[in-house]
């Protein structure tokens, strides 16, 4: 099956359903790699590869498909939705098996797809590689779940059984401190989502129609049904539960243990796909179902948001291992997210998208590079590291590619997210935005530092032996770099899909709330009082 | 009627005291065997309390409550008996204190 | 022809990436040939597109404010369109830019043409001229970007490549430390551009030039006075203004060649750049500001020049002097004798740079100027030009110097606050700078041999020459672009007052203006005299002349550096502390808190029958009080 | 000849026997003696396997006989014996359930027996005549009647964990369960006793007619009595305070029994609670709810604060289950007082009202459902891993966590199918474990009671932590990184299948079936205990 | 007033009798003060029209149920006086006096009100008896509980759980049966399983004496 068959398939009117593949394919292929003989463990990850590759390729063809001028064209986020597919799951619950992409989760949803057959191709977990790679797809799957879900309980069944594999991963093949980390990350994302559980079912049990409870998030987000406080208070636990998984400060702390513990692969798909899920899950069932407690909360999100830059490249810059310096970056960068979601414009909106995006492509990058890197010399602590640079240049200006790219250097991808989100948070939430962009500063303070320690200097014995890329490893950071690149010189297509998802989003969210949208060039918004205060922040 | 009279109540406390006392006898003594004579004492409080109410009320159905638990009665100290035994033939001394390996 | 703007940046960022794959296959010299062919072309692209501006029907007469002047604006693709906001991939030609990416590139391809020979037999020999290609690409998307966000990709790649290239030689740790410090400094400044871009976009809903200088005129002052003091932060940032110079000097650890296209010619004066091109959102306010910072920043720098051992740090410090005089210009208003200095300033520090690595090459990387002296013998083509370099910069008539500071000192009277104190300042900084580039010349070339007897002072390949021997040229003549003899000749003020909104038009007579000159001139032959008294002559003693405060800088430097290594890293350690004690300690300490409950709780599962009894007898009274109670009616 | 009805005056009317209802427990019933007769008789001709084969048999058709009851007559209520005996969609849900589970414990028990030195067939009979205890409570509508099926089923549980008496900690076990049941027992009577005295009957429809019909001073005697009731089933279903006897007799009866004891014990015990509370004393809900819940919040938290403490992985079970009692309480609490007025005020047609009535008893069901295959898989589980090692020298207890450690290098299936079975006690999504949450946390927030639901599942990330602990054993065995350095090829021994007992296989293949089927396609089962949870209500 | 004697009596041996097997050294002891309660409520069974109840409280309880005791009691050999102390269990008799003391007062409470509870209450009984006020009820000679009304109730109302109550002994029957049976296991086992000294320990004798292939397979 390739993907040109199914775009054949699907351009000759047979309504393929891609969106059910995309989660059904790596959901068979860990089951086939499950069944595989014991005899042959070499087989395992060829397969898995094999099928998560079927996945990334119909997720380009997903991507290909996308009809963006019907999506400028919808007139509700809920019109925005395209691929969708509905099978009645749960009639007495009014849960569906409602799946559908936008602008906003189509980006994801490729990145997911294939991201997971690259590391799975590219990464060697060592031992066991059967139950590895069919945790692997099942991650695919669930991840892929989560992020095309349109019904409140798929969407939570899909959001926490990614934890599953996920945990086994990190137990199972990651480092010294597996079990403490891997416990610590299942229990605390469980923690944040089982108030989310409670707040999924308030939703439905309190917002649903007269016609009967639903779970399907278009009914209960359109239709609006539940009052204010209740509103408010279910918002607030899907804050909750889902600025644990971004992670947001202060609830980011099992991050970094589970980044640095978990296989690369896992670090890989942790980064990419799965703190992703909490950000997406603002945006769709934050925004999207509680458009008045969102803008209620804003301030206080946004507050989070910021917070979450500054803490975590503080943090970042004094760690000593190097694997959790990219852990708390990662805390540094969803804090833009964050606050590019409940800035509420369309710029920032979109911005953070592409900066989910970025994200997935630099970091998932950076944690491949240092996985390399421990291959090589078995140790992550940067002051065991030095001039490797020196013996190995290729690595080192891969690494320095995508180190910008985290950066935000323009031209690379990192830039165009954050660019897009301070700009958009900019006019509606001047002084956050204004603290968040001293985030640019301190990213280059502790990636270069870091650099300089681990790269720069002179090398001793054993840094001169660190050998440079392989052909494989090459081949397997290509991707990273060729979309890193790409989507800093061209990120137009993602915008143009994601753009009338963003407006629509805020479309709701000015209907539903007091919020209004501000006006790039009104004359309303310059004044002196705000010139005069702006002033006041330079030190001269 | 005089002053005194024998009330449905009196029967009922005298009932609840023999409950009472089973069941603190249980709590106090360690004796197995003890013990199981003290759930006897609280079943007889009980069936004392059917009597009282089944004459209060008039209605037979008390009192057959009450042959049925005898038999349940009957039952329990049988089996309870027969564990008992067990218990103390693999060590004769055994107290309901010293059955507590499994714990925490 | 103008519509193969595109062409410019296009040739170095293909010489890049052919580098990039091919580069070390290419080798030595072949790679370095091929960067320089990509430069030479694009400064041949850029004469033609200048031809091409010069054809374009010049729209005096139409526009007010001469908006309307000749430009025009390719637009290669949408880069960023969402929302309102749309940032286009466009290249901007005006005069402005025609002028800035003239000399970038013309300065450009001579320092590739000398790297040739400079960098031969480095080990990174392709490399080098990778970054250099890369540099170059960015230096011309940064002048020829046709709004502010592709100006800060060109903004913040050239700041990238500054990086890579100061710390080329990576395995000295000053080096790496060096480029460090240079681009997180240079973010800071770029922290002022981004809020400045935000504020723009949302005040005037554009991010484009155009579209800023037709708008700005609705801006409200205290928006336009921010932006213009975000706009200086940027600035002060890339071009090593007070405070945030302190980069400059030790950027001085990349090749030297370096130091002369990057941190002397071309990048350093992306800051002067980006304020002339702002110039309708600047307002009077911020114009004082900008000139106080120049003025500070000229004079402080010329003091810390005077007691400099290291042959490139005395160069740098003139530099950060130079720009400082750059910014005064701006903050007076005079905008076009700000770029008319960064030209001239580009042609003769361009040269006292390779001249200085014609000296350092020559003598085996050896910088300290006290280990120099009398090479003007060995080094005859290198001494020449750098003495026509020293002259230049000096303020000798006619060499171009002289005119583009005269003008400057000019404008500095005629400021309408302070002016004299701003135009004293000049003259004070006038002086120490004739002093100390005598200093450095007589030190170097001048007196007798100082240098190791192992050195081997030997002339430079005509590689490296050849660029001296032209740079030498363009110093010394560069001054006719902007004659102020006759109105007429000002060539590069009227071609470039139609970008910008305020043209300056100086007021003093023709009197005060000589006589501002001839004062200029006079200081700056005193400034050689104490220097030849000092240093040919030695009738002053050397200590006195180098205190230690100014060999040091005003311990400014140091005091950042012992604040950053200290308190500022005892700060941020504190954080981190934090984030894993309390934060984490949080989370850890309810995971441990329900353990111990748990372990408080045990012992009530005692293992004991008649404990358990108790519990169910106890938890039968409760239950029967509980419920009879809620009998009671 | 006199017919017999001639020897009784002619005012006595015997009760009709609807005898169609009762085969189930007959099934039960002569299968048990049959077994007994022909062991007893014929010791030799009934080798181990016709024991279990035999057990099996009873199970899968009581669950059969069952299933084709409800679909014959739906779950419309069909009571019998004078009112004593009551089958509809709860009593045949519940029945079916332990005919399953009935099945199941015969499947473990098959290979333990050995192990534990126990008869099969008496194992077996006293196994099928709890079973028929377990029936008689599920379906019973009168005081008495379900006292003696819960004694009946008390007692054989009690000899069933004396039968692996040759262990010092089964016979520890069996006491302390005994003299600590008959204790409890002694306060249901009690209850019962105080019932009758308020309300002059023992039959729970009976009651319910009565306080629906009369009015009252008040109820304090009848509360009361309420209370003492639920203490005996309280006792039964382990929760908290009347706890304290579970962990310890979990840990010390054999496995399979323990299975029997937390699944199929409890679901009697929970299903008697329900109609209790739901048809005899339903007009009370307002007082007795705030009671539930309270019991609910104690045996969450104790049990999942408690289960974290242990090292032994059968005590960790038992606390857990505690905590899973708890939720299960959650659900029955989930009575909205409102509706309890306005039910009955029109009770004529509210369909709509009685739907949202039945949320809570409805999840109750699904959840002991759901809970019953999974602890019948997970001591399953237990016994499989126990009864293919040797015993531990170095004194730790024949479950401790240690024990576990690496077990999914040794045996992939084996801990993968734990590894399920306890992501689905914590509510891991797609099993069966969650859905059952889900329902209960639906039902408490369709009544309002949101805090409840929410400590509710703050305790399930609690009860998580000691699942995870040892899935991590499994997986990430403590000292023994799975380094890098370890080769594939490196394995030692291959795992066999042979030495895994099949019967017990079949049985966690079962249980893992069960639970993610259902927690797949939970549609079905939702509709039984919907329906279910509607016919206890009159 | 016969009644007020007969009661004070009967329910003061029920009290001595109860506290005495509380309060006995010697199970033998205990086992007697117990059938002095047993025959304490005979007789209030008697006094409340419950004489087929009182006849089988006497032959069953007094006579098979404490014959039973006595016999076990012999049968082990455990008829030594034993320790009266509580042991030395913490808070145990903290909570055995709190259930003690509390529970007595508040059955106490509950049920020393119920005469006045009956006035003007209706039972379900009563009810169905077409009897209004339950007060008129406690004439005892307004009903017949005599064997064969409570035959009768027994093989209607009842019939069920008369039924059910041969699956009750039936269980009990096995039961025994097998303890009795099993009872000699732990004689034979080793010593070490006394408590506290290791109850695991046997084990491994168990798994050899019974032989099992798989224990041998690993």
């Amino acid at each position: 099956m390739s993907a040109g068959a199914l775009l054949a398939a699907s351009g000759s009117g047979i309504d393929f359903p891609i969106l059910n593949a995309l989660i059904f394919v790596p959901a068979v292929g860990a089951l086939v790699v499950a069944l595989l003989p014991r005899s042959r463990p070499d087989l395992a990850r060829p397969m898995g590869a094999l099928f998560a590759g079927i996945g990334g390729a119909l997720a380009l063809a997903l991507a290909w498909q996308f009809d963006t001028a019907a999506a400028a064209d919808a007139e509700s986020v809920g019109e925005g939705f395209q691929f969708i597919s509905q099978q009645s799951w749960i009639p007495d619950l009014g849960i569906s098996w409602h799946v559908g992409v936008d602008g906003i989760s189509l980006w994801l949803v490729v990145l997911t797809s294939v991201i997971v057959p690259i590391v799975l191709a590219g990464v060697d977990p060592h031992h066991d590689p059967k139950p590895y790679t069919a945790w692997m797809l099942l991650l695919q799957a669930g991840s892929v779940g989560a992020f095309v879900a349109l019904d409140l309980f798929l969407f939570f069944v899909m959001f926490e059984v990614v934890l599953v594999p996920m945990y086994l991963l990190i137990a199972g093949w990651g480092y010294d401190g597996r079990r403490y980390a891997a416990t610590k990350f299942f229990i605390y994302t469980m923690a944040g989502s089982a108030l989310l559980l409670v707040a999924i079912i308030a939703t439905a049990v309190l917002g649903s129609p007269d016609s009967g409870i639903t779970f399907d998030l278009v009914t209960l987000a359109e239709g609006q049904g539940l009052a204010t406080n209740a509103a408010r208070l279910c918002f607030v636990a899907f804050a909750i539960a889902f600025l644990v998984k971004v992670p947001a400060v202060p609830l980011h702390t099992w991050l970094p243990d589970a980044h640095t513990e978990a296989p690369t692969a896992g670090s890989v798909v942790l980064a990419a796909v799965l703190l992703k899920l909490g950000t997406y899950g603002l945006l769709r069932f934050g925004l999207y179902l509680f458009p008045e407690a969102s803008d209620w909360a804003a301030p206080v999100l946004v507050t989070v948001g910021v917070v979450g830059v500054i803490w975590g490249a503080i943090t970042a810059a004094m760690q000593r291992d190097l694997k959790r310096l990219v852990a708390y970056s990662s805390v540094a960068h969803m804090g833009f997210i964050v606050l590019g979601i409940f800035a509420f414009t369309a710029e920032a909106i979109g911005g953070g998208v592409i900066q989910m995006v970025n994200h997935g492509i630099s970091t998932g990058a950076l944690f491949l590079l240092v996985g390399m890197l421990y291959e090589r010399r078995r140790t992550r602590q940067i002051d065991e590291l030095a001039g490797i640079q020196s013996a190995a240049p290729v690595y080192a200006g891969v690494f320095t590619l995508i180190m910008l790219s985290s950066i935000g250097v323009p031209g690379l991808n990192g830039f165009v997210g954050e660019f897009l989100i301070l700009i958009g948070s900019f006019e509606t939430r001047r002084w956050w935005t204004v603290v968040a962009a001293t985030g640019v500063i301190l990213a280059a303070l502790y990636l270069l530092w870091a650099y300089q320690r681990v790269f720069h200097g002179p090398p001793a014995a054993a840094d001169r032996q660190t050998a440079d890329l392989r052909k494989g490893e090459l081949l397997t950071l290509a991707p990273f770099v060729i979309a890193a690149v790409a989507l800093g010189v061209y990120p137009k297509p993602l915008l143009n899909a994601t753009e009338p998802a963003a407006d629509t989003l805020l479309e709701h969210l000015v209907e539903h709330s007091d919020f209004e949208l501000p006006d790039p060039g009104d004359p309303v918004i310059v004044d002196a009082g705000d010139g005069a205060d702006a002033h006041d922040g330079d030190d001269h | 009627m005089s002053g005194l009279e024998v009330v449905t109540s009196w029967y009922l406390v005298l009932g609840a005291l023999l409950f009472i006392i089973g069941g603190t006898g249980l709590l106090v003594r360690r004796n197995p065997l003890i013990m199981l004579m003290c759930v006897e004492l609280m079943l007889n409080g009980v069936n004392l309390s059917f009597i009282a109410f089944a004459d209060r009320f008039g209605d037979v159905h008390g009192q057959t409550v009450v042959l049925f638990v005898l038999v349940v009665a009957a039952a329990e100290v049988v089996v309870g008996l027969g564990l008992v035994v067990a218990v103390l033939r693999a060590s004769p001394r055994a107290t309901a204190d010293d059955l507590s390996a499994l714990r925490g | 022809m103008v519509e193969l703007v595109w062409l410019i940046p296009a040739l170095p960022l293909a010489g890049f990436a052919i580098l990039l794959v091919a580069g070390p296959r290419l080798g030595e010299p072949r790679a370095g040939w091929l960067a320089t062919a990509a430069s030479a072309g694009s400064f041949l692209l850029t004469l033609i597109t200048f031809g091409g501006l010069l054809g374009l029907e010049s729209a005096e007469d139409g526009g007010a404010g001469g908006h309307g002047g000749r430009s025009f604006v390719s637009t290669l693709f949408e880069w960023m369109p969402i929302g309102g906001l749309e940032v286009d991939a466009a290249l901007l030609v005006d005069p402005l830019s025609m002028t800035m990416a003239l000399f970038v590139t013309g300065v450009g391809t001579l320092i590739h043409l000398y790297s040739v020979g400079y960098m031969g037999g480095d080990p990174k020999y392709s490399k080098f001229f990778l970054y250099l290609n890369l540099f170059l690409f960015s230096m011309l998307m940064l002048v020829l970007g046709e709004n502010m966000v592709v100006t800060f990709l060109g903004w913040e790649g050239v700041g990238t490549c500054s990086y890579l290239l100061i710390s080329f030689w990576h395995e000295r740790p000053t080096a790496a430390t060096a480029g460090k410090k240079a681009f997180v400094t240079n973010r800071i400044g770029d922290f002022g551009f981004m809020v400045a871009t935000f504020l723009l976009w949302t005040a005037l809903g554009t991010v484009s030039y155009t579209g800023i200088a037709a708008l700005s005129g609705g801006l409200a002052t205290g928006t336009a006075t921010a932006v213009s003091l975000l706009l200086l932060l940027a600035a002060a940032g890339k071009s090593a203004q007070l405070p945030l110079y302190v980069w400059l000097p030790d950027a001085m650890e990349g090749p030297t060649p370096v130091s002369a296209m990057v941190h002397a010619a071309t990048m350093v004066t992306a800051g002067v750049y980006l304020l002339v091109r702002l110039n309708p959102v600047l307002t009077d306010t911020a114009l004082l500001i900008i000139a106080i910072v120049g003025a500070a920043t000229a004079l402080f720098a010329a003091l810390a020049a005077v007691a400099q051992h290291d042959i490139k740090k005395v160069l740098a410090y003139s530099t950060i002097s130079q720009l400082g005089y750059m910014f005064l210009a701006i903050g007076s208003g005079a905008y076009v004798a700000a770029i008319f200095h960064v030209v001239t300033h580009a042609f003769f520090k361009g040269l006292l740079f390779l001249g200085s690595g014609s000296v350092i090459h020559g003598l085996g990387d050896e910088q300290d100027m006290r280990r120099m002296g009398g090479l003007r013998a060995v080094m005859p083509i290198t001494a020449v030009t750098f003495i026509v370099g020293w002259l230049a910069i000096a303020g000798v008539p006619p060499l171009s110097g002289f005119w583009s500071k005269d003008e400057i000192l000019l404008a500095a009277w005629e400021q309408s606050d302070i002016g004299p104190l701003l135009w004293a300042v000049g003259l004070v900084t006038a002086l120490l700078t004739a002093y100390y580039m005598s200093r450095q010349t007589f030190l170097v070339f001048f007196g007798g041999q100082r240098w190791d007897d192992g050195a081997h002072p030997h002339e430079s390949p005509p590689t490296m020459t050849l660029p001296l021997v032209l740079l030498a040229g363009a110093a010394a003549i560069g001054g006719i672009m902007n004659l102020p003899l006759v109105k007429d000749w000002l060539v590069l003020e009227h071609f470039l007052e139609p970008v910008l909104a305020h043209p300056h038009h100086f007021s003093s007579g023709t009197g005060t203006k000589l006589l501002l000159a001839l004062i200029a001139v006079v200081a700056a032959l005193g400034g050689i005299a104490v220097a030849i008294r000092a240093w040919l002559q030695a009738r002053i003693p050397a200590d006195r002349l180098e205190p230690a405060l100014l060999e040091n800088v005003f311990y400014l430097d140091s005091t950042i550096s012992n604040f950053v290594g200290g308190p500022g890293t005892k700060a941020f350690d504190a954080a981190a502390t934090a984030d894993r004690r309390f934060v984490d300690g949080a989370v850890n300490g309810v995971a441990k808190l329900v353990r111990m409950l748990g372990q408080a709780v045990r012992p009530l599962q005692s293992g004991y029958l008649r404990h358990y009894a108790s519990g169910v007898a106890v938890g039968a009274i409760a239950l029967v009080i509980w419920l009879a109670l809620r009998g009671v009616s | 000849m006199p017919s017999l009805d001639e020897l009784f005056d002619e005012t006595f009317a015997s009760p009709g026997v609807d005898w169609w209802v009762l085969v189930p427990q007959i099934i039960l019933v002569s299968a048990a003696l049959g077994l007994l007769l022909v062991a007893s008789l014929a010791p030799r001709a009934l080798p181990a396997w016709a024991s279990t084969i035999v057990t099996i048999a009873t199970g899968a058709a009581v669950a059969v006989t069952a299933a084709i009851q409800w679909t014959d007559w739906g779950s419309a209520p069909r009571s019998t014996l004078a009112g004593a005996f009551v089958s509809d969609g709860f009593s045949l849900l519940i029945t079916v359930l332990v005919g399953a589970g009935v099945v199941m414990t015969a499947l473990v028990a098959h290979s333990a027996l050995d192990r534990y030195a126990m008869a099969p067939p008496e194992f077996a009979a006293l196994l099928l005549a709890s079973a028929a205890g377990a029936v008689v409570m599920a379906g019973a509508n009168d005081l008495i009647v379900l006292f003696l099926g819960l004694e009946s089923l008390s007692i054989a549980l009690y000899v069933l964990i004396a039968l692996a008496g040759r262990r010092a900690s089964a016979r520890e076990s069996a006491m302390k369960y005994f003299v600590l049941g008959a204790f409890s027992s002694a306060f249901f009577l009690y209850g019962i006793a105080l019932v009758y005295g308020a309300t002059g009957g023992t039959n729970l429809s009976g009651i319910s007619e009565f306080l629906f019909g009369t009015i009252r001073d008040n109820d304090y005697l009848l509360l009361a009595g309420v209370a003492l009731l639920l203490v005996g089933l309280g006792f039964k279903i382990a929760a908290v305070p009347f706890h304290f006897w579970a962990p310890d007799v979990y840990e010390g009866a054999p496995s399979p029994v323990t299975g029997y004891l937390a699944s199929i014990a409890k679901a009697a015990g929970f299903a008697a609670l329900a109609r209790v509370l739901y048809v005899a004393v339903f007009q009370q809900g307002t007082a007795w709810s705030p009671v539930i819940v309270a019991l609910a919040f104690a045996s969450l938290a104790v049990g999942a604060v408690m289960a974290i403490c242990q090292s032994d992985v059968k005590r960790m079970l038992a606390f857990s289950s505690i905590s899973h009692a708890g939720f299960v309480l959650v659900g029955l609490a989930a009575v909205d007082p409102d509706i309890v007025d306005g039910l009955w005020a029109n009770f004529a047609g509210s369909v709509g009202a009685a739907a949202d009535l039945g949320d809570g008893v409805s999840s109750a069901v699904f959840y002991l459902v759901v809970y019953s295959f999974m602890a019948l898989g997970s001591f399953a589980v237990l016994s499989a891993v126990v009864g293919s090692s040797t015993d531990p020298d170095d004194g730790t207890s024949r479950h401790d966590v240690s024990r576990y450690s690496g077990l999914a290098r040794r045996r992939p299936v084996l801990a993968l199918a734990f590894a399920v079975l306890l992501l689905a006690q914590a509510g891991v999504p797609l099993t069966a474990g969650f859905v059952a949450k889900f329902e209960v946390i639906r039902a408490a927030v369709g009544e309002g009671i949101y805090v409840l639901a929410a400590v509710a599942m703050v305790t399930a990330v609690v009860s998580a932590f000691a699942y995870l602990r040892v899935v991590l054993a499994m997986y990430a065995p403590e000292g023994a990184a799975a380094s890098e350095d370890d080769a594939p090829t490196a394995r030692v021994s291959r795992p066999r299948w042979g030495d895994l007992p099949l019967t017990t296989v079949l049985a966690i293949a079962l249980a893992v079936a069960v639970t993610l089927v259902i927690g797949v396609l939970p549609q079905t089962l939702l509709e039984w205990s919907a329906d279910a949870a509607l016919s206890i209500f009159p | 007033m016969v009644e007020v004697v007969v009661f004070a009596v009967a329910a003061a041996a029920c009290l001595v009798g109860a506290i005495g097997v509380v309060l006995s050294r010697n199970p033998v002891h205990a086992a007697l003060m117990l059938v002095m309660t047993l025959f304490g409520i005979a007789v209030l069974f008697v006094a409340q029209q419950a004489h087929f109840i009182a006849a089988v409280q006497v032959i069953v309880y007094a006579g098979a149920i404490v014959v039973l005791f006595l016999f076990v009691i012999m049968l082990l050999g455990v008829d030594r006086a034993t320790e009266l102390s509580m042991g030395a269990l913490p808070a145990q008799r903290w909570t055995a006096a709190a259930f003690g003391l509390g529970g007595a007062a508040v059955l106490i409470w509950l049920v020393a009100a119920v005469d006045r509870l009956f006035k003007g209450a209706k039972s379900l009984a009563l009810e169905t008896a077409g009897v209004t006020d339950a007060g008129a009820g406690s004439d005892p000679t307004d009903y017949v509980a005599d064997v064969s009304a409570l035959a009768r109730s027994l093989f209607s109302d009842y019939v069920y759980a008369f039924e059910l109550t041969s699956l009750l002994l039936i269980v009990a029957v096995i039961g025994t049966v097998i303890l009795a049976r099993r009872s000699g296991y732990g004689a034979d086992g080793p010593r070490a399983d006394q408590p506290g000294a290791g109850q695991y320990s046997g084990n491994a004798s168990e798994a050899a004496s019974t032989g099992t292939s798989s224990e041998a397979g690993q």
